[in-house]
């Protein structure tokens, strides 16, 4: 057991997987010599040299193209996007290629690949820095997408999403990379993709949220003073419908917390199912509280775009005395 | 102004066997009889099978088909090159070279049909399905030649795409992530001078195809696409190349689509028949049969035998594809992921209930 | 008035404005001389010529943003990406720069352009040519997404999108582009973008749905024999939220078609909307006909993928009897 | 194996100042004193803004900042020609073509401080704002220059980028449009040899960038990135060119990026002081003063009063970005659209309130 952050426990995955199994290869821009930006790459390259740390060209549709002609021929590529807005650019190759070649060739073929990217706002970057993509990517069939919450999840999730045969978009919260740390086991664990968490029961309110949002979450319940189920997502596609709809029968009433945009987004997903299996439970409107349908701002009103504490406080308060 | 030179290049061109079935002697490879006569039948029975292919189509037993009449000779002699583990990833218009490769042809009829197991090859076969968004699909044989070469094994990737394909995003990745891992990547463009309705030169300003090689730091070159011959030895030194760990090759085949796009399209409206019927004349299986028969390799006979064979051939591939199982409705659920998710199970219920 | 497909409004409102308009530009895949694959664009080359139709280059990215500098500098560009699933290759320059340069530029630059989509399935096309694409772009800021489901409708939304300061996706369901005529006024009219549009009224039920599938409602609702609100969203972005609540309000009840995936499509943000606006007034959950959460099928299967009458009638009953 | 030889290219390379401050007289455009002084001077400006710039990050008082120390000789005289109704279209490392282009540069700082508004330039100035997708801004400079030529104006469009950026999709396609359409284009590659921690030969196997002009038919060439008189000249060549209405061309500036990519990188994880000492030899601004003192173009007076200024107009400039009024939340929500929709009204009134 060591104390790690959640970058470090991403990095102690790639470590010993790459190390168990020669088939991983990580490739993407800056991950060699320079260990990627965020570091999350750091002494791979040292100790597995160039062909399985591979720097590319600075091309993320070639990464992911690349990645998946990789896998279908026998590797296992972790491939890494250097942030969310980035995952754009290679957008066609993940939902027509990536997502799709086992069910287009009946099984024949299949893309064993993670493709890793930081997500999300917080740390005053530039613009496309901060983005929150999940929902194109949950739309969208065939990839599964895996997003932790802390350094223990981080590892125990990665090393599920590089063994999984199915591809994986792996989503890492960046505002929390080095946030706090965690006891995280140097054995071989996996958490398993498609369960959420309960990070802590209550009986008056479910609290919703996944990636650094969760932390927003468990504070605005502290500040709220409510007895809240908190529901860490941890996968968003596919979704662990029965945890949310077991906790919000018992609670009557829901808050989902949410960064990216309010239109669309996966809150609305979480809405839907619950009107589908327990409208009749619900007590008050299920609340959203989200980044806004504008685009992410650069540093100076980030924190005013951002979900606060401040407002999921007022999102449940407003829920409780509905 | 003068200023210093700072590189030259030559882009090549190469052709063998001219339009009139006239062999260049000096560049003669000099195959054996059986291995022309193979590849000639072969694209006769690509043509009869396109062919038919549109027949299906119009009485409405396939869905839409886009038809390879006139690039056999691009697709044949490099297909049949590839050895067990070499890799193929054809575009959409790839039926010869498909057959070539030794896929059985129901299976394409299968998938024109409307049935996505018409792309399960067998586990023997590396033939990628077909891949309908343009120029997407070269990153997907770049990947997997790269693993071929990670793995010191002598396999190699054959792709094929359009002019058009040329002037796609993907593209550009794909040969510039070849060049410079130096995978054993061919990229076979088949220059058939339209891209749909919108020609050669509205795709690019470049002069030719195959210069664009040179972005890549890589070889290219063109060669005569409805000459067998010239696309064999390209194709042949070129998959040298890359087994011997020398890298990629763009090869430009010159060549032209005779028929329609697809059986949706209908040529007539964007170009003249003028233009088709002067490429008619240039096709690729007539100069073979001149070249065979005029240097004894071929005669009347053998003709009619491979034209009743063929036709018999044909007919066992048409009813090998009207007795194949029709897909089942749970296909579309069970093939996405290895183990179908909780939500599909449930929508597989709710569908089939 | 003349009686017009839908298609042939299409093309009817691209004549006129270009005649109107001198900045109106029509560029894309086989625009030109071929008059587009489905005739869209028929007879615009020959009437203006080919600085006004261009035929480019095979590069949905390129089209795109090539049609943003254009529209910066005093185009107004209607571009066609051929089928709906080759926005995919375009969706960087849509969602990091289409939907952002007024705000980025603060109002300095904006793109008055739009981009023509064929849309949706129902006509037994190859792979790709089939998709219901729209959660990606409604999820998107910046954008507005428009979809007819009328000849009539089609060219006056057509005319609002090109005059909208703000760039449009227009959706155009490719299934009903023959499928039937309609008197369309010669005239110049336009429909506002933004509103709804009630196809039918009732109290027992509302059924919602949007391009090709606004059909399927009305047939199910036929066949259900039900007293029904039908309506036609018409814009997807901005969502004409008032109308569905008025709708929902009045009539307790709600079922949503929609071709695309289930998980995340528009659907699931209608019922957040009327879970936050309407709750109180659900007599029954609000229920889902959608397309599965797998790849749409090649031919054999599609029929099977896309909502059908019988699946609406079905969820209208479940609703109805709640 | 002999082929016919299809075509041949040459890339040609030019240098005019070396290193040392000596001109090649040959090649000398012989400018006026007065434009030599100006390029420098605006070249010492940027580059101690530069170093303003990075002091203001670490000091917390703007964001994150991509310095231009080394390029400022790609930048100045190639911005500086532009003239009334022409385009820039920076990526983020344009600091000295934005000054040069006659922005305030307070409002970079603006910017990269973190407020939009800092992309708001006049409206008689066409500079598009930064655009961090590497590679994806180069189209928007070929539409917004096939505009002008459409209305048949004189007007062209200029775009930087890295040598990065030269392996995005976008980049193939935005060269390959402006090929095709023949627009008035100048797109100037700044090879600084990195794209962050990856070296250029990481990006592509090409020899040079300028060759992959020939990948698309038009002009391209190489150029010694920090040499002011041989960024020049080509761009003063590839702008008449363009007005001319011959289209567009493909102009790399062979340089040096010698600081870190941005305030958050530490290039010495990936880069020896060997190599960034060996450039900073090369220094595209020293060369200048050297070659003007030289050929009585500068004194030590001059130069002292330009230190002067410059620090002066530095101090203005920081004062002017820090009594900018602080963004407002409203502006969010305002410039999305021409008229905000319901919900974003909504969305600010829930935020505001
Ligand atoms: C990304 C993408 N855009 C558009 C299309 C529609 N489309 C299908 S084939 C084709 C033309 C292809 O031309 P080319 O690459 O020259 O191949 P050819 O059809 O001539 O064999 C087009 C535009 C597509 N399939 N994929
Ligand atoms: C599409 C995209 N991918 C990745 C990044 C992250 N990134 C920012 S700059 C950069 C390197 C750019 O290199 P180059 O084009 O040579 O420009 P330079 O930084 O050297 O000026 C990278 C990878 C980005 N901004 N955009
Ligand atoms: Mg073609
Ligand atoms: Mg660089």
């Amino acid at each position: 057991m060591t104390n790690l952050t959640l970058i470090q426990a991403v990095n102690q995955a790639l470590q010993q997987e790459m190390k168990r199994d020669p088939t991983v290869m990580v490739l993407g821009e800056d991950v060699g010599k320079n260990g990627g930006v965020f570091r999350a790459t750091e002494g791979l390259w040292q100790a597995f040299g160039d062909e399985r740390v591979v720097d590319t060209p600075l091309a993320e549709s070639g990464i992911v193209g690349v990645s998946l002609g990789l896998a279908v021929n026998g590797f296992k590529p972790v491939a890494e996007i250097q942030f969310d807005g980035f995952l754009a650019p290679a957008f066609d190759q993940v939902i027509s290629h990536v997502g799709r070649i086992r069910n287009r060739s009946r099984g024949r073929f299949h893309a064993q690949l993670v493709i890793r990217v930081p997500y999300g706002g917080g740390i005053h970057a530039p613009e496309h820095h901060s983005e929150s993509p999940e929902t194109y990517f949950v739309h969208t069939p065939g990839i599964k997408v895996v997003i932790p919450s802390t350094p223990y999840d981080a590892k125990g999730l990665l090393l599920a999403a590089i063994r999984d045969p199915d591809p994986v978009l792996f989503f890492e919260p960046k505002k929390i990379y080095r946030a706090f740390r965690q006891e995280v086991p140097e054995t071989d664990y996996t958490i398993p993709i498609g369960k959420a968490r309960l990070v802590k029961q209550g009986h008056d309110i479910t609290v919703i949220a996944w990636g650094a949002q969760v932390r927003t979450a468990e504070q605005a319940v502290v500040q709220a003073k409510v007895d809240a189920d908190i529901i860490d997502l941890r996968t968003l596609s596919p979704l662990d419908t029965d945890t949310v709809i077991n906790s919000v029968t018992k609670t009557g009433r829901c808050v989902i917390v949410q960064e990216a945009p309010k239109t669309c987004g996966l809150a609305a997903e979480v809405i839907a199912r619950i009107n589908e299996r327990a409208l009749l439970s619900l007590e008050a409107p299920v609340a959203r509280v989200t980044g806004f349908d504008t685009v992410m701002p650069l540093s100076r009103l980030e924190d005013s775009y951002l979900p606060s504490p401040e407002r999921v406080v007022k999102a449940i308060k407003k829920t409780m005395e509905f | 102004m003068p200023r210093k030179t700072l590189a030259t290049f030559r882009v090549s061109s190469l052709s063998i066997l001219d339009a009139a079935g006239k062999v260049d002697p000096n560049l003669d490879p000099k195959l054996p009889a059986k291995t022309l006569q193979q590849m000639y039948s072969l694209m006769v029975l690509a043509r009869v099978f396109d062919d038919k292919a549109i027949a299906l189509q119009r009485q409405g037993r396939i869905g839409t088909y886009a038809p390879v009449k006139g690039q056999e000779a691009c697709q044949v002699p490099s297909a049949l090159q590839l050895t067990k583990g070499d890799w193929l990833f054809p575009a959409f218009r790839e039926a010869a070279a498909t057959i070539a490769f030794g896929i059985p042809p129901e299976r394409l009829l299968q998938y024109w049909g409307g049935d996505e197991q018409g792309s399960k090859c067998a586990a023997d076969k590396n033939l990628f399905p077909v891949s309908i968004p343009v120029g997407s699909h070269m990153l997907h044989a770049v990947g997997a030649s790269w693993a071929a070469k990670l793995r010191k094994e002598k396999a190699i990737a054959l792709t094929y795409f359009g002019d058009g394909a040329t002037s796609e995003g993907d593209f550009h990745e794909a040969m510039n992530f070849a060049g410079v891992f130096k995978t054993p990547t061919i990229f076979l463009c088949q220059n058939n001078q339209w891209a749909i309705s919108v020609p050669r030169e509205r795709q690019t300003a470049a002069a030719s195809l195959a210069q664009k090689a040179i972005a890549y730091g890589i070889p290219g070159m063109q060669v005569d696409g409805n000459d067998m011959l010239a696309v064999y030895v390209a194709t042949k030194e070129a998959i040298a190349r890359a087994r011997a760990g020398e890298g990629p090759t763009l090869i430009e085949c010159f060549t032209y689509r005779i028929g329609d796009h697809t059986t949706s399209d209908d040529a007539t409206r964007y170009r003249t028949n003028k233009e088709v019927a002067s490429w008619k004349k240039k096709d690729p299986i007539d100069r073979v049969r001149t070249y065979l028969s005029a240097n004894n390799m071929w005669d009347e006979n053998q003709e009619k035998q491979l034209q009743l064979n063929t036709a018999a051939q044909l007919d066992k591939i048409v009813q090998a594809y009207e007795t194949f199982p029709k897909p089942k409705i749970n296909d579309m659920f069970d093939y996405l992921y290895a183990q179908p998710t909780q939500e599909l199970v449930q929508q597989k219920q709710e569908l089939t209930s």
